[in-house]
């Protein structure tokens, strides 16, 4: 039998004291000064958005916390022309690709604009169905090389996804049709309450690869570093016709599965120390500080700055509330049908009447 | 008297499923996080540590794999209790449930059976996300070789799952979410069956059928009690309980007497179960009906996002302008 | 006159492939054994010869696959045209169409589409394998976001598979394989379109409203004929070619002309679309109604094994009937 | 990337030209001389069938010509209280486990009997949604297991099927809940028209355990005595609670997909010629003729054998034919409902009228 873990060592480039191992890669100090500030700007969001659905303005949100790094490395060698297909977990990564992070919200408060993403940008709407995603993917990917694009896609979802039939689909169509893809794994190490070693018997998620006959990958998915440089290469590689490729980004769910889940049920309060010793943000923070790039007071500033960004994005997410639920029947068909347009008179007269 | 305690469709629910591992060693429970979690809505809960990780099993996150191994399960003598963790993600699994399941005993002319239970969350009104809130039951009630219960109250939930288990065929046993722990009823301590394939005639009455099942039982038994203190109508209130194998003689019975018929369901209205039920009554008591059967129903859109969840829901106020629009028809 | 051929469904539908690959170079064509073997009913036959590997593609074994990849060049700008082999392996990729496919303009208010077409033969009488021959399309007319199209004859085949093809949103199109090569009909050689949603009065009459779709059409055409010549009934036939959206205003306006209604399908009785049509001639036309409207449909077995199909399989002299007790009750 | 051939070599123990690589393992003499008459007679079976078919008496066909030696050799280690769940083309390996071969014309036939097992025979019906029945293989010997039974169960699946997700699902499954379960997958290389190339990129389906941390094996599935030493090996394994594995048998379809399939629109005539060459037939009787123990009296008396073997069968069928179409009503339920009952009674008023 294959040992896993041989077969694909772990990739690292910034370990969890914030030591580097190596260099930068394509990175700059500029770049990781940008990329501290942002997933700080992240991470307030991300909180702040938790507390919201505590106080009854949103529904149920499901935290991204603690894969910061995983999703803004997916993204970071992604050009305007490239594709991402992402789960809905995926707030960070959406972000950088110009969703703006009202859509988290909108889609906790079941907001009719949650999946309207900017008109030119190359992002798909989130969807729950576990692993479905993976195959939109390869169709995506697909499309592109119809067309002779130079264009990377990039898919993402969550190691229970693996689980799915959908996934194994989609690597198998996707090898076979040699699309330009890239499949990146967020495991987090759960799903729900479900353990890895209770989802799979495999050691590691890359080892998969091996049975689609493709390139597989396991990097350290707190560290941005190694993602963004091991993404920089496969991007370009898929973009030569190299694909496709499976990495296996390993890191953890800080929080809980959404608000709905309590951890407590069936995680070791020790596990999760452990890992938010290894929590992406810290050891970015030692390095920059290691550096002398970043004291006390350009942490403030980045708070301050992110605070502010956030009540926007509140602001902004509060005045999009006034939507009518008429769109409710505007958008099943790209016409509506007759049948459907009585439907929609009688549901006008219902809204009406109730004052909504 | 027996032992009775007010409970929750929930605990009802979790009462059963205790029951049946109680009393049968061939009992399996199997789905994502009904383990140590105890199920997303803790209708497993417990279970897990009274009976240990053989008889109450996380499986990975598949729900082919989950109705497709219980297929398996129960060819071989065992009777798995899968839960799919909402209904909207039937769909992963249909042909396992109507190709496969459905068909054991008629592909092996009764050599084989599968004796499973596919239980299931459904219905809207939790604002919950996509997908999570479906209701879908009307597909199964196209699939011959599977039954399609849906109890609508503590009582029934706990009898109706215990018969579920029993049978020898397999079931799909929906549970409407909404109403999990929406309000108690006295619920019997010792394990009682109530038999599948009997709708319950929840109220009697002589002016017009009201039918419904699952969560629209709410709205229908509102409905009903305005409809007498403000209007005077005396309703017939059906509680299908089973929709497949439906019975038909309740319901055309109840329309003989009362003449006039409404069917309430969340579903979207084109092809719903309600339709089946419309067709049917005019079919066989054509004579009776002195108004068409109406249709109170969801409408046809994909479930809506949940911030008009409320609006597009039908609601006691449309249960209510239906029966008068019948009774005045 | 424009050029016209006597062709079969079978051919008129390879025209109707050939010419969407030579209009738009977004069409694709994928699914199993659709390349070099022309598809298990030659429907791609010489596609792939002449359009290459691109174009007409032969896919893995996997039907959620090719439904979801579909959905994902769909909304990068393709125009997939996915083959499922039979219908009945449908259930495998119900989550791509039910919750996928269906959902993308609605998910994304709009700013996503996914333009496709899944054909799929269906229907039984060919001696098939068990879930070779299943009528589902009920199970999709429940589904928003999706149109249903099964077309009778060549003519239609032709024009309603370029609509299809045309269309902004995902078309589920159903090809009887009973009637692929069972007769020939004129067939313009150019790319004509037969419109979406819109039913055919195939004979207008006025005693009695028959209604049906797909391989149905063949008994209810037979059946009017034998009407009109033994029982002198005047027969009005509705082939409804599209089911969702359906055009209700046709069936409507027929039946209150002839106040009575049979519907025709080989779906299993309960829960089929015959339901449905049924539920919605009561509600609009009640008061014209001077009968029940019927159903003549399979029975609620599974699709029977096939040396026992033709005794199944609704037949015309059960329309017949039908028709005559309508007429006559 | 891994060379899946390196890492699985074949395994082969009697080559093309009969001569054997090592020895004949747990098998004697007398096991290869009874299972050359049975394969022969099982050959003598298959193109009957492929005939009757021609001649109208049944329905589309799917012959096993070419794939006795792995599906027999699937099955060569299975006791009594072992489990077969095969696929529709296993008429070979579920005969040998007790259903008689009167089942594959039923089957073709579409008559009700095809799946009635006979009482005591541990063997699913065949059912034809591609990779469905592996996740039933996986429930039986996962009952197994939970009732401390020291049981093996088989189930068999084709190449085309890996591609499914349900195969996926089914080899996860089996591997995280450690089934004594044996995966034999019949490669015979089509799937209708497509070649293995275009349905997976991996070299080979053995690579495919890796994925999910299990053995896998690659044999010669035209080698009756390797696939049959192997099975005893890993069905004693797994019964000893080692298992689940993956077995890739290297076979080929000597004839077309199903009666109703014409090859000669897609594959190569020399493929087919060199695995004419390759015909598990072939190199048996090539064995046993060198070692002195078959002669032309013995093949003479085999066929003599066979021929009126499934003249009996045939015969069998036919009187079989003659059963009541009711019986269609009176296995959908264990009771049948009312409902029903009225539609029952109804066909068989049309039964009588059409005199059927
Ligand atoms: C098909 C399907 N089944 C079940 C669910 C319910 N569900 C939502 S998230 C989740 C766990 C997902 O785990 P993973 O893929 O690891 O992603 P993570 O949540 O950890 O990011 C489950 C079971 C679903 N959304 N879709
Ligand atoms: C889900 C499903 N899709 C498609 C088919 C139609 N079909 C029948 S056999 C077959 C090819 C199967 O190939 P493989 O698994 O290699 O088995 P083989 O026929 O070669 O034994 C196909 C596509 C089916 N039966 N089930
Ligand atoms: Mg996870
Ligand atoms: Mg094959």
């Amino acid at each position: 039998m294959t040992d896993g873990m041989e077969m694909f060592p772990l990739i690292q480039r910034l370990d969890e004291e914030g030591n580097l191992i190596g260099d930068l890669g394509v990175l700059s100090l500029a770049d990781l000064k940008e990329t501290y500030a942002t997933m700080r700007f992240l991470r307030t969001f991300d909180e702040r958005a938790w507390n919201l659905q505590r106080q009854g303005v949103i529904g149920t949100y499901a935290p991204f916390k603690g894969q910061e790094a995983a999703q803004m490395g997916a993204v970071a060698a992604l050009e305007d022309t490239d594709w991402l297909v992402p789960t809905y977990r995926d707030w960070a990564a959406s972000y950088l690709r110009g969703v703006p992070l009202e859509h988290g919200l909108f889609f906790s408060k079941g907001h009719p604009s949650l999946g309207d993403i900017p008109a030119g940008k190359r992002v798909l709407p989130a969807q729950v169905v576990i692993a479905a995603q993976t195959l939109h993917g390869v169709g995506v990917a697909w499309a592109t090389k119809l067309r002779h694009e130079k264009v990377a896609t990039v898919v993402t979802f969550g190691d229970g996804a693996t689980s799915q039939g959908d996934f194994h689909e989609a690597m198998n169509f996707a090898s076979v049709l040699a699309v330009p893809l890239i499949f990146f794994c967020e495991n987090n190490q759960w799903a729900i309450s479900v353990p890895l070693a209770r989802q799979m018997h495999a050691e590691t998620i890359a080892q998969r690869s091996i049975a689609y006959g493709i390139e597989g990958f396991r990097v350290d998915g707190n560290d941005y570093v190694a993602v963004a440089n091991l993404m920089h290469e496969l991007s370009e590689r898929v973009r030569n016709g190299e694909g496709p490729f499976l990495v296996e980004a390993l890191t953890y769910r800080l929080g809980a599965h959404t608000t709905a889940d309590d951890p407590g049920k069936y995680r070791a309060i020790e596990e999760e120390d452990l890992w938010i010793r290894r929590d992406p943000l810290v050891r970015l923070e030692r390095w920059l500080r290691a550096q002398g790039q970043l004291s006390d007071e350009d942490l403030a500033a980045i708070d301050a700055d992110s605070e502010r960004k956030v009540e926007e994005i509140i602001a902004g997410f509060r005045e999009a509330l006034d939507i009518s639920p008429l769109v409710l029947f505007d958008s099943v068909y790209a016409t509506l049908p007759s049948t459907l347009a009585s439907q929609r008179a009688q549901f006008e007269a219902r809204v009406k009447e109730v004052g909504a | 008297m027996p032992d009775m305690a007010k409970l929750t469709i929930a605990q009802a629910l979790n009462q059963a499923l205790e029951a049946a591992l109680m009393e049968d060693s061939a009992v399996v429970i199997l789905g994502e996080d009904v383990g140590k979690d105890g199920g997303v809505f803790r209708i497993t809960d417990g279970l897990f540590e009274k009976f240990g990780g053989d008889r109450v099993i996380d499986t990975p996150l598949a729900e082919s794999g989950i109705v497709g191994t219980s297929v398996g399960l129960a060819m071989a003598g065992m009777k798995p209790v899968a839960e799919i963790q909402f209904f909207g993600f039937i769909y992963e699994t249909m042909d396992q449930i109507a190709s496969q399941a459905a068909r054991v005993r008629f592909r092996s002319l009764g050599r084989y059976s599968a004796p499973m239970v596919i239980r299931a969350p459904f219905g809207g009104g939790v604002k919950a996300p996509e997908i999570h809130s479906d209701s879908l039951e009307a597909l199964f009630t196209h699939t011959p070789g599977i039954k399609v219960v849906v109890p609508s109250n503590p009582y029934d939930a706990k009898g109706l799952l215990l018969s579920a288990i029993d049978d020898p065929d397999p079931v799909l046993f929906l549970e409407p979410m909404r109403l999990y722990r929406a309000f108690r009823d006295e619920v019997p301590e010792e394990a009682y069956r109530v038999p599948l394939g009997k709708a319950s005639v929840v109220r009697e009455g002589t002016d017009v059928t009201l039918i419904g099942w699952g969560p629209s039982m709410a709205l229908v038994l509102a409905a009903a009690d305005e409809l007498v203190a403000q209007y005077d109508i005396a309703p017939e209130v059906v509680d299908l309980r089973t929709l497949t194998p439906l019975d038909e003689e309740t319901i055309v019975t109840s329309v003989q007497k009362t003449q006039r018929a409404v069917v309430v369901h969340e579903a979207v209205r084109t092809s719903g179960f309600g339709g089946e039920i419309a067709a049917l009554i005019q079919e066989k008591a054509f004579l009776y009906l002195e108004a068409p059967v109406l249709r109170v129903t969801g409408y046809d859109t994909p479930y809506p996002m949940t911030m008009f969840e409320d609006l597009w829901l039908p609601d006691t106020s449309q249960v209510v302008t239906a029966a008068l629009s019948s009774v005045r028809f």
